[in-house]
């Protein structure tokens, strides 16, 4: 079993990790992260058809009571995380940077759904935002449109698996200087002002569908448009494809 | 005047939905959470989430011929293909580079409807979350690859159908070669008149 | 001395000042990210300007450069509560478009999965509605349970839940897999068991009763002038109903009524709901009763385009299907050049433009109402802002 | 009633007015006499015109186009398709705000999409996108920004924030504006047909 094996690697780790730091330390770290883990907040925040998804998961079928994060909460100053759950369209994105940056630490970010992650189907619009994490750090990217509420529950679980892995002397949040507030983007003329905050991230080396269709898909600009006053024609059949070559 | 018999009636519901929780099946209101991890809802045969390629026995044996046809269909344009080469630098019938970009993808299943091979099916795996966008959520061929008792497993209605219309297919293709080797070696076909 | 600071001001004539509050974008009760921009004099609304766009996905720009079949995966996000009514709007305003007819069973199966989207988003609203009033959460609770029986239906169907992505021109994607229709048939059976129990619970609860009625109260003339479509419309008396009214696929065949309220304020717009889920469930046993066991189910001359789609080409010409969706009349307005894309692509949506008298019925009220007059509306902001 | 008969009962109706049919449409030639024909089609007992149902913009390279559909919700018929025609240069078209309430926001739309500037209108604002952005994202001809590629502003707001800024991305801003161009999304790979 996949579970058992998980077990022991963990056990192995901490072998390593009583060796190093002794018993005081090591207990602590896990009683900090289990409290952490099993009482995650998350902001009641929905931006678009992920967030339905998002409320259906809150609902008595799957119930995320269970992991001990029904506690959707209206404030950002009161959660922990935040699931932007929804297309961030550039209109929206200062609003959601913003309340990143009112959250509490520590605070973690789960974008559900494709256009969260990278605009998903809505990548080429005028308005749409490639990704929130063009502005601020996310923790698990969780793709599907939109992804069923077990995904969800799943994405959480990662979170979860984060949340473990993290160490009170080395999380973030404990050190000096360190920056966890990213600044708002202002509307420009065109767009954001920036179009992304190059510390947060930067475009992909390897980009296909930029290299095969250019930016937006805009497939061939068009260049005639229909001439509705023209008389009524017999409509032309319209034309069945050519056969399949196989 | 208030009497507050709507607030009592109401509350009463609430009260023999508490109750019946206790007694009643899931859909005659009793409990109706699924506990996800441990439990499972019965997957739905149709349900699609992402893509995946199919392969015959080996996954060499792939059924994909890289015609494109997925990537124009495709709404997002979130599949990208290219086609192999041999060493002559003649076109193969498979793909070199087959990528899908699970952050677009956004999970309608045109392409399943668009493709005459048979090659690309969805998927009902759900469980995919990771910290890392820009890799990992870009699906290369080789994670994409998933074999016909897979998809047996996972949709044997549709796979049935489709298995028994290639079975056939496959036959007739058969038959027709042996027709024709057959024509061939009884009696030789005369020319056809060239105009 | 002690008299001098207890003297209370003329309440008349008090001086006050007013306060300007911004409801949103990030706010619970505006059912997504919806901002009103509030004057408030004490408690009350003094003016209400709704500002939107900020979910606007530019879905008309990107179905102006896709093939008119993909395009029905996008509609499914329009309005995501109900993806079934909306490809059924698209499907006939480009049947229209290209003179398609449709197939016996695949209307029925249309006019099937048309309703039981109605049953799935009434339910919800009302959920929302309570929610909105302070309920907190309990409605909604039972309104998901019985939405989550309805979407396992649509996943059986169509392999989603709530983006179905289910009709097609001409027809529908695939037939019904084995046992569907018994099971939708238990569900619609148990469907009014619930009802009953959902209204015991809500319909004449005393502070249901209190916070709704003739608050937001809509008249029928200005209903009417300012284009108000759906349960909204009916609930201020007015008896309009595009099934009714234009009689599209098959509903010419089935016996039902248009329920109607008398005041218009937000409790007729609840009530409204609930009978129209009713109506809906006559529907679908009728439906259920009548469907042809076989059939067709793509007409003859999309056959060919199922494989290909893109290779869809209507001729020149416009059209403009419509359709009595769950929130309004969602319309489709398609411009055509013969190519593969469509030239020009409007979506009528009913949820834009019901919120034109949203200020109208907000002033005058506390600000507690506009919240529960929002939620009466019933917007979902994929619409209003396509 | 069909097409011919109602652009007939218009014409008598308001002498000197310009109907061409288009379609199953009634193209109004002169924009300004369009609330005239819709207080017309909406006071006439016998057509009731009294729901407006759509408004909407489109471009046809060559001029714009706002077409509207009535339909009666009193005596359930419709559509009457009325259909104007602005040139490009002065997009003036007559609001109909005050005869149908429910053309407001979508003529705010029209006007956000494709820059229609309806007169009289009581708030004429952009809908959806923020006041401030330019250009009319709807028509044939506006040009997207191309989202992976800084421009001078965006690395001086970086500056002003503190982040740190590749120098790759700085000199391409720079080399843009010594060109003096915006970064524009562009088809770079071959069309997909």
């Amino acid at each position: 079993m996949a579970f058992s094996k998980n077990q022991s690697e963990v056990d192995e780790g901490l072998k390593g990790e009583l060796a190093k730091k002794g018993v005081v330390v090591t207990t602590i770290n896990q009683l900090y992260n289990w409290g952490r883990q099993s009482s995650i907040w998350p902001m009641q925040f929905g931006l678009a058809c992920c967030a339905i998804e998002m409320i259906a998961t809150a609902c008595a079928r799957y119930d995320i009571a269970r992991f001990g994060a029904e506690l959707f909460r209206p404030s950002p100053r009161q959660s922990d995380l935040m699931i932007v759950a929804g297309t961030v369209t550039k209109k929206m994105a200062p609003q959601v940077v913003r309340l990143y940056n009112q959250m509490a630490e520590p605070k973690y970010v789960i974008t559900m759904g494709a256009c969260s992650i990278a605009g998903g189907p809505f990548i080429d619009g005028y308005n749409v935002l490639r990704g929130i994490d063009r502005y601020i750090p996310i923790d698990v990217h969780l793709p599907g449109c939109p992804p069923r509420p077990e995904a969800l529950l799943y994405g959480l679980m990662e979170l979860q698996k984060k949340i473990q892995s993290q160490e009170i002397e080395t999380t973030e949040w404990y050190q000096k200087g360190m920056k966890r507030e990213y600044p708002v983007p202002d509307f420009g003329p065109h767009g954001l002002v920036p179009k992304f905050n190059p510390e947060v991230w930067q475009p992909r080396e390897l980009d296909h569908r930029k290299d095969k269709y250019g930016e937006p898909i805009l497939i061939g600009r068009k260049t005639k448009a229909p001439d509705l006053d023209a008389p009524l024609a017999t409509p032309p059949v319209a034309q069945p494809p050519k056969p399949q070559t196989a | 005047m208030i009497f507050g018999t709507g607030i009592i009636k109401g509350m009463l519901v609430t009260l023999k939905a508490f109750l019946a929780s206790y007694f009643k099946g899931p859909h005659e209101g009793g409990i109706f959470t699924v506990e996800y991890p441990e439990k499972r809802l019965a997957e739905k045969e149709r349900f699609r989430n992402f893509p995946f390629l199919l392969y015959d026995q080996t996954p060499e044996n792939l059924r994909c011929v890289a015609c494109d046809i997925c990537a124009k269909e495709c709404p997002p344009k979130c599949i990208y293909i290219v086609r192999d080469f041999d060493k002559e630098g003649r076109p193969l019938k498979r793909p070199a580079i087959f990528d899908i970009d699970f952050t677009v993808c956004m999970n309608c299943g045109i392409c399943e409807e668009a493709c005459p091979f048979d090659a690309i099916f969805m998927d009902h795996e759900f469980e995919i979350a990771g910290p890392d966008r820009q890799n990992k959520m870009l699906y290369h061929r080789d994670d994409l690859l998933k074999s016909n008792e897979y998809f047996n497993k996972i949709r044997p209605t549709d796979a049935g159908a489709i298995d028994a219309r290639r079975r056939e297919a496959e036959e007739k293709k058969k038959a027709a070669a042996a027709q024709a080797v057959k024509a061939k070696t009884t009696q030789p076909q005369p020319e056809p008149p060239k105009t | 001395m002690m008299e001098k600071m207890f003297e209370v001001q003329d309440p008349v004539n008090h001086d006050t000042q007013t306060l300007q509050v911004n409801i949103g974008p990030q706010h619970p009760s505006t059912h997504g990210v919806f901002r009103m921009n509030v004057v408030l004099d004490g408690e009350t609304v003094v003016s209400l300007k709704p500002v939107m766009g900020y979910l606007h996905r530019n879905h008309e720009q990107i179905a102006e450069n896709i093939s008119y079949t993909a395009s029905m995966p996008y509609t499914d996000r329009l309005d995501y509560f109900n993806s079934m009514s909306n490809n059924f709007a698209w499907a006939l305003a480009v049947e229209k478009l290209a003179n398609l007819d449709v197939p016996e069973r695949a209307q029925y199966i249309r006019v099937i999965m048309a309703e039981l989207t109605r049953l799935v988003n009434h339910v919800s609203v009302i959920g929302f509605l309570l929610n909105d009033l302070g309920a907190f959460f309990t409605p909604v609770l039972y309104a998901f349970r019985e939405r989550e029986k309805i979407l396992d239906i649509f996943e059986e169907v169509s392999g989603a839940r709530m983006m179905c992505n289910f009709l097609r021109f001409g027809g529908i994607k695939r037939d019904l897999p084995a046992g569907t229709l018994e099971r939708i048939k238990e569900v619609i059976q148990n469907f009014p068991k619930f009802l009953d129990e959902f209204e015991t619970l809500l319909t004449k609860n005393e502070i249901l009763c209190m916070r709704c009625q003739n608050v937001g109260v809509l008249p029928a003339e200005l209903a009417v002038n300012a284009s108000i479509t759906g349960p909204m419309l009916r609930a201020s008396g007015v008896n309009y109903d595009v099934r009714k009214a234009d009689k599209y696929s098959i509903y010419d065949r089935f016996d039902f009524k248009i329920p109607l309220g008398q005041t218009g304020d937000v409790y007729d717009r609840y009530y409204c709901r609930v009978l129209e889920m009713r109506e809906s469930l006559k529907i679908l046993q009728q439906a259920l009763r009548d469907i042809p066991v076989t059939g067709e189910i793509i007409s003859k001359k999309m056959a060919p385009f199922v494989k290909a789609p893109r290779n869809f080409k209507p001729p020149v010409g416009e059209a403009y299907g419509r359709v009595e969706a769950p929130k309004g009349e969602l319309g489709f307005y398609v411009v055509s050049d013969g190519t593969p894309q469509p030239w020009r692509y409007h979506v009528r949506a009913p949820s834009l433009i019901n919120l034109t008298i949203l200020e109208d019925l907000c002033i005058g009220h506390k600000v507690a109402d506009a919240i529960v007059i929002l939620g009466s509306i019933d917007i979902v902001l994929g619409e209003v802002d396509h | 009633m069909n097409l011919q008969e109602i652009q007939s009962k218009i014409e008598a109706a308001l002498p000197g007015i310009r109907l061409k049919p288009v379609r199953e449409s009634l193209l109004i030639e002169d924009a300004a006499m369009l609330p005239k024909v819709a207080a017309f089609l909406k006071n006439d007992p016998v057509l009731a015109l009294d729901y407006l149902s759509s408004v909407t913009g489109a471009d046809y390279l060559k001029y714009l186009e706002s077409v509207y559909h009535l339909y009666s919700v009193e005596k359930k018929t419709g559509p009457v398709v009325l259909r104007v025609r602005v040139t490009r240069d002065s997009p003036r078209i007559p609001s109909l705000v005050p005869i149908y309430r429910g053309a407001e926001f979508q003529e705010r739309e029209a006007f956000d999409m494709y820059g229609l500037y309806f007169e009289n209108h009581p708030d004429l604002r952009r809908i959806f996108m923020w006041e401030g952005f330019e250009g009319f994202p709807m028509r044939k001809d506006y040009e997207q920004e191309d989202s992976e590629i800084l421009e001078t502003a965006d690395i001086e707001w970086l500056d002003r924030h503190g982040a740190k800024v590749p120098e790759g991305m700085r000199k391409k801003a720079a080399d843009l504006k010594a060109q003096g161009k915006r970064a524009v999304a562009e088809k770079t790979g071959k069309s997909i047909e």
